[in-house]
């Protein structure tokens, strides 16, 4: 296991290399785009800990990224008693206060398996967009909340969205660590164990409620700092920010990038962000096959591409992204571990 | 945790390396000697798509302009990117089509959370933001905080008081029941229509709001027949409009029906039962399609030769689709403003030429009306007219009224 | 703002609307519980594939057939269309997660909902359905024959379902590929064929409530979406397993709802879909298993 | 011995990468009740479902004269009914549709077989429109033949019907088992860890370990091999 553990470290810090030389390579505005692949994974990471490692099917993240986005907004827009509090310094507020609605969410959760749970999840993302319009005086209504645009602080010379860039990876990279640490330790254990067969878990003394409500809760918080960071970029936060399709497009990514596999997770964002903004770019390379002429502009296709996409991917890659790394590099592993 | 902090350290370091390579251009973005580049973010996808034809439409206008030589021996490049109506990638749209694409102005992005999300950020980059599909009355009025911002469409709250106004002199002892979405689009025609009704604004008995999540707004005509009004007021969008219709016919009730102009295309009324449509009234200002009233109309044959000829993917429904038309119109304008704003066009210049507009004879909506903008009144098109529905079509009567705030 | 007061027509009014948007619900709520029993997955799709189907009837309509000629075509059309899809898309992957199979229905709502904007266009369309757009007089309320026959066809659905489940050998092996696939297998059952079947029964369950409520609501691309949210909560609400459960929660779900959208003025329109929300995790604490649902025992 | 219904030559078994049968060969004849007996683990389970086609199999499987396919819906179909381990009931639906899936692949009267099946086994009768779940052991037992009679099967697969029951329940099924095979002209493949029993009513009978077939013969011959005795009969 020695072995397994270097080369985890060794591919994080060639990750960490990849994301510090990145802009240098690509556009400003490329940057931005790579920072909200980011921010969908973070959320991605915090769904993979409950998905993937203690098995509660969540459609609602969403929902605890509308949370940290909109805690974001306020705590900057209108501040605490009438003191806008800086934007950084709203992001691990807005993961705590999420966090405490996941937590709030995990408790009935314990009573709910499966697609039950999976369907009240969808439940909250469905919802929750109805509560700024309600309740407008406080979170915005309808016409939102306008934020101040990011800009890079303590007087650093970066471009905004190489701010929000490196902002949004440094994050990435600390919570990934986190979550790794996390996994690999007993809450990790206990969380498969749980995973695998409940019973078998409360029988051998893990405390199910205390892990089930964690994972919802530190799941949640991963995508409460997610929502913040997309409400800086966006600089606007409204119910429509955070549709409920949202928290649909986190599965998907979740289950492309494979669950169980932090790694593959990164795949995963950038499917939700690509297919959401490029689908134009998609209709064109498929234009390269013959007899066929998609019109990216007309209504429909981009969501007829999208879905085929997703199909496509599902049919081939069951498992997911990090299914495909594991299959290509479980070979190598064995070798060496039964060579060493 | 101190290869974390390590790491962060070389982050910040790598970052700063970065950032000192760049370094910005000074012409004018998206002018070239010859080529100006428009951009705009719509729905293409999700529950608003069909709104996205107003993109289409333009860019099927501009077309038919590059085609006869330009503006000042400039083609027009329109680049419009689909948000699904997500006020998110509506950002992330409008940065990719400022930065990434360098187009020279934003136009006719369609939405008003749309428009507001992206309103801050145009306006301290000084990219115009011009005429905004949306009847927000934000977009025209708060020029002094936003002068890149520029509307194009009569403001909702006056529609609401045009209707206030008419219903004061013509209807004798009005109870009135208000049908509106519930957000801030329904509430500027409600606030519009009280303002309108003036001291009669206690003739309305009842107003019940539908979230645009409903499948069906049939409970709440209900509630409002229970009022026993005889106005009834649709202030509603697309299908909730029909479902409105559907819903009064099916309970019997017979009101005078106003409905908004967003929900009154021709291609709407005549699927909904007509012993509720007949005689409901509405404002226009674009010339519909679908109506045979323009049949013959020199403006709709243009419009449908434009889209026949430069259009992309246009089908039959498509040349009688009010958007594209819409579409048209607002490119028509911008066209104009292009032309005003001189030879060699800045950001600067072509504001100015926005807000000084005096547009008569666009062929894509009612004849006489002019598009006129002063830096101090920044709402081009405020003439509209009333009309009523009969015999399966809009008979438009009475003179141009104005639709401009005061 | 005056809201109007209390009075019994109304009230018996809103309340045959509820009834009527609950037999909706039920109707697609029954689909999604035929293939969740047979398959363990939550069809996406399933609203999808319903306004299809309509958007199918409406071409027929439109080229000159009557609804009632169309009606059988329709049907076909959309059995043929479930038993392919649960060949083509799903049975690849029948192993696979659970998660991998939602996530293709979900791909395939929305190339469903994409092609049909390509297809038919976004626009808002004229349904005509096979009922009277009249209203009768039932005890001094004015009650639309529409909403009588919606309710009356999503009942005889039902009944003729129980009827096929409890009496014929088809819908016996059904029944028995979903509770006990390995058994069935021994006894004969082509099991994969019946999970087919499953998806095929279902996509003609949507295109009959597709084809209802159409003509009350308009038909477009998007026209089910908010009412398969509906339908996943009214299916939730009984049971996710238990048909009977689907028609019961599906128009108590619609009464409830639209009572308390009229008379709970802290509700309204805009928190409907949270109060069923809360309604149902309520109910589900109680009986995690919903109404009519099986509860599996986990003594944890 | 009569004509062989169902013979298996070299058959091998595998679940995932794991053997489970190498090599089994044996036959069961027209009429027979024929035994496998074996320690756990011994591969009499997978022996029975090799047939059914229940799990991988290599090697020959031939069933009245004809190559049988590995697919159970079509070993149903062609004339074997299997009572698997657990009996595979279905505990959810009631004892008539129990008996009715037993006819599935046939085209009769059900009427007729089930009341075949209730003169065996009275007590199903009674509970008919109960479900499944609330039967006793035995009744479930008495069930899961009855269902697999109503297939009219020309072999029937038994595994293990004495599990759990009481002994003079088991008495019970054998006497109707004997008698099933005197009247229809059954033939029985049955797995038993009750060898005294299994060997007073089969004809022959296969001793399997790891997988093999180590001692074949009948009743009698197995009663005096010394080796048997010593492990399965316990004197």
């Amino acid at each position: 296991m020695k072995l397994k553990l270097v080369l985890e470290i060794l591919g994080f810090v060639a990750l960490a290399v990849l994301v510090a030389v990145m802009p240098s390579f690509v556009s400003d505005f490329h940057s931005r785009e790579f920072a909200i692949v980011g921010m969908y994974f973070i959320a991605l990471l915090g769904l993979g800990v409950l998905t993937g490692y203690s098995g509660q099917i969540s459609l609602g993240h969403g929902a605890f990224m509308a949370i940290g986005g909109y805690t974001t907004a306020i705590l900057s827009v209108d501040g605490i008693s009438g003191h806008p509090v800086r934007d950084i310094w709203t992001i691990p507020i807005a993961g705590v206060v999420a966090g405490l609605a996941g937590l709030l969410v995990g408790v009935p959760a314990l009573r709910l398996s499966g697609l039950y749970l999976a369907l009240i999840t969808f439940g909250i993302a469905v919802s929750f967009p109805q509560l700024p319009k309600k309740f407008g005086g406080f979170l915005g209504g309808t016409s939102g909340q306008i934020l101040n645009l990011v800009k890079a602080p303590f007087g650093l010379d970066l471009t905004p969205n190489d701010w929000i860039y490196y902002l949004t990876w440094g994050i990435a990279l600390v919570l990934l660590a986190v979550a790794w640490w996390l996994l690999r330790g007993p809450t990790g254990r206990a969380l498969q164990a749980i995973r695998d067969s409940e019973v078998a878990a409360a029988s051998s003394g893990i405390n199910l409620a205390f892990y089930k409500t964690l994972a919802f809760g530190i799941s949640a918080f991963y995508a409460g700092v997610a929502g913040a960071l997309y409400a800086m970029a966006s600089a606007y936060v409204n119910p429509d920010t955070f549709p409920i399709i949202l928290s649909i497009y986190l599965v998907v990514g979740l289950a492309v990038g494979g669950l169980g596999s932090l790694a593959g997770l990164i795949a995963g964002a950038a499917l939700i962000y690509f297919l959401q903004n490029h689908a134009d770019t998609v209709a064109r390379w498929v234009n390269h096959l013959p007899a066929v002429d998609l019109n990216p502009k007309q209504p429909g296709i981009s969501s007829a591409i999208f879905g085929a996409v997703l199909i496509l991917v599902m049919l081939l890659l069951p498992t997911g992204a990090g299914g495909l790394l594991r299959k290509v590099f479980r070979p190598l592993t064995t070798r060496l571990y039964t060579r060493s | 945790m101190v290869g974390v902090r390590v790491l962060l350290v070389c982050l910040l370091a790598a970052a700063v390396a970065a950032a000192a390579a760049g370094a910005r251009p000074n012409a004018t973005p998206g002018v070239t000697a010859n080529e100006i580049h428009l951009g705009s973010s719509v729905p293409l996808s999700g529950e608003a798509a069909i709104a996205g034809n107003v993109a289409r439409g333009a860019e099927a206008y501009f077309k038919y302009v590059n085609a006869r030589g330009g503006v000042n021996g400039r083609r027009i490049k329109f680049t419009y990117l689909d948000d699904g109506y997500d006020p998110g990638r509506a950002v992330n749209n409008t940065i990719r089509l400022v930065q990434q694409e360098q187009v020279f102005a934003m136009f006719s992005s369609l939405g008003t959370n749309n428009n507001l999300a992206v309103r801050k950020l145009l306006n301290d980059n000084k990219v115009p933001q011009l005429f905004v599909s949306s009847g927000a009355t934000t977009f025209g009025r708060d020029y002094k905080k936003y002068p890149w911002t520029i509307g194009y469409i009569p403001p909702y709250s006056e529609e609401g008081a045009i209707f206030g106004r008419y219903i004061v002199k013509n209807i004798k002892k009005p109870k009135i029941a208000i049908l509106y979405q519930d957000d801030d689009y329904g509430r500027d025609l409600v606030s519009g229509l009280r303002r309108g009704l003036g001291a009669k604004a206690k003739s309305i008995v009842a107003r019940v709001g539908y979230d645009p999540t409903s499948s069906d707004v049939q409970p709440q005509v209900t509630q409002l027949k229970a009022s026993k009004a005889n106005v009834l007021m649709v202030f509603a969008f697309g299908k909730f409009s029909l479902q409105a219709f559907n819903a009064v016919s099916r309970l019997n009730w017979k009101p005078q029906i106003f409905v908004n102009d967003v929900s009154s295309a021709s291609a709407l009324m005549s699927i909904v039962p007509q012993k509720a449509a007949n005689g409901a009234i509405s404002i226009v200002f674009g010339k519909d399609p679908a109506s045979s009233l323009w049949k013959s109309d020199k403006g709709i044959r243009l419009f449908q030769s434009i889209l026949k000829q430069h259009g992309q993917d246009i089908t039959s429904r498509d040349l009688k689709d009010g958007y594209f038309t819409a579409g048209m119109a607002t490119a028509y304008t911008m066209v104009n403003t292009l032309k005003k704003a001189g030879r060699n066009p800045t950001r600067q210049s072509v504001m100015n030429a926005a807000t000084h507009l005096n547009e008569k004879g666009n062929p894509f909506v009612l004849p006489g009306i002019v598009i006129h903008t002063t830096p101090k009144s920044r709402f081009p098109l405020t003439q509209v007219r009333l009309q009523r529905w009969q015999d399966n079509n809009w008979r438009p009567f009475g003179k141009l009224i104005s639709a401009r705030p005061r | 703002m005056a809201v109007a007061a209390f009075t019994w027509t109304e009230f018996a009014q809103q309340l045959a609307a509820g009834i009527r948007e609950g037999a909706i619900y039920a109707g697609l709520a029954l689909a999604l519980v035929i293939i969740y029993r047979s398959t363990r997955v939550i069809n996406f799709a399933q609203g999808e594939l319903a306004t299809f189907t309509t958007f199918i009837a409406w071409s027929l309509m439109n080229h000159g057939l009557s609804f009632w000629s169309a009606f059988p075509i329709v049907l076909a059309i959309a059995f043929t269309g479930g038993v392919a899809i649960e060949r083509i898309l799903i049975r690849p992957v029948e192993n696979a997660s659970v998660l991998t199979i939602v996530i293709i229905t979900l791909g395939l709502a929305l190339l469903l909902n994409g092609l049909m904007s390509i297809i038919w266009g976004g626009q808002n369309r004229q349904f005509h359905g096979p009922f009277s757009t009249r209203t009768i007089d039932v005890g001094g309320v004015p009650i639309s024959v529409q909403d009588i026959g919606i309710v009356v066809t999503s009942l005889a659905l039902v009944a003729l379902l129980a009827l096929f489940f409890r009496y014929t050998k088809l819908g016996l092996a059904m029944r028995a590929a979903a509770v006990n696939p390995a058994s069935s297998r021994l006894v004969g059952v082509r099991v994969s064929w019946m999970l087919a079947l499953g998806w095929g029964i279902a996509a003609v369950l949507g295109a009959v409530a597709g084809m209802m409520i159409a003509p009350v609501v308009f038909l477009d691309p998007n026209m089910m979406q908010t009412i398969l949210l509906y339908a996943f909560a009214a299916a939730v609400l009984g049971g996710l397993d238990s048909p009977l459960g689907a028609v019961v929660g599906g128009i108590l779900l619609g009464v409830t709802i639209t009572l308390l959208g009229r008379y709970v003025e802290f509700i309204g329109s805009t928190l409907k879909l949270p109060a069923a929300l809360l309604l149902i995790l309520v109910l589900l604490l109680v009986r995690p298993g919903g109404l009519f649902g099986k509860v599996a025992v986990r003594r944890v | 011995m009569s004509r062989s219904l169902l013979e298996l030559n070299n058959v091998e078994a595998r679940y995932g990468p794991v053997k489970a049968l190498h090599g089994v060969t044996l036959t069961v004849g027209e009429g027979e009740l024929i035994a496998v007996l074996g320690a756990n683990g011994a591969g009499k389970t997978t022996t029975l479902r090799a047939v059914s086609g229940t799990v991988k199999r290599d090697g020959e499987v031939i069933f009245n004269g004809k190559k049988l396919p590995r697919r159970p819906e079509a070993t149903a179909r062609a004339g074997i009914a299997h009572v698997p381990e657990g009996r595979g009931t279905f505990t959810e639906l009631s004892v008539w549709d129990n008996l009715r899936l037993g006819a599935y692949v046939r085209r009769s009267n059900v009427k007729d077989d089930a009341a075949r099946v209730f003169k065996y086994f009275p007590p199903l009768e009674e509970r008919r429109q109960q479900q499944a779940g609330t039967l006793s052991g035995g009744e479930q037992q008495m069930l899961a033949l009855g269902r697999a009679m109503m297939a009219r099967p020309k072999l029937l697969l038994l595994d293990e019907p004495s599990l759990g029951l009481a002994p003079i329940v088991v008495a019970e099924i054998f006497r109707v088992l004997d008698a099933m095979k005197a009247e229809e002209g059954i033939s029985v493949l049955v797995v038993e860890q009750n060898a005294t029993l299994a060997l007073a009513h089969a004809a022959r009978a296969y001793v399997l370990e790891v997988g093999r077939v180590v001692v074949k013969g009948s009743s009698d011959e197995l009663r005096a091999n010394e080796s048997v005795r010593r492990s399965y009969l316990g004197y």
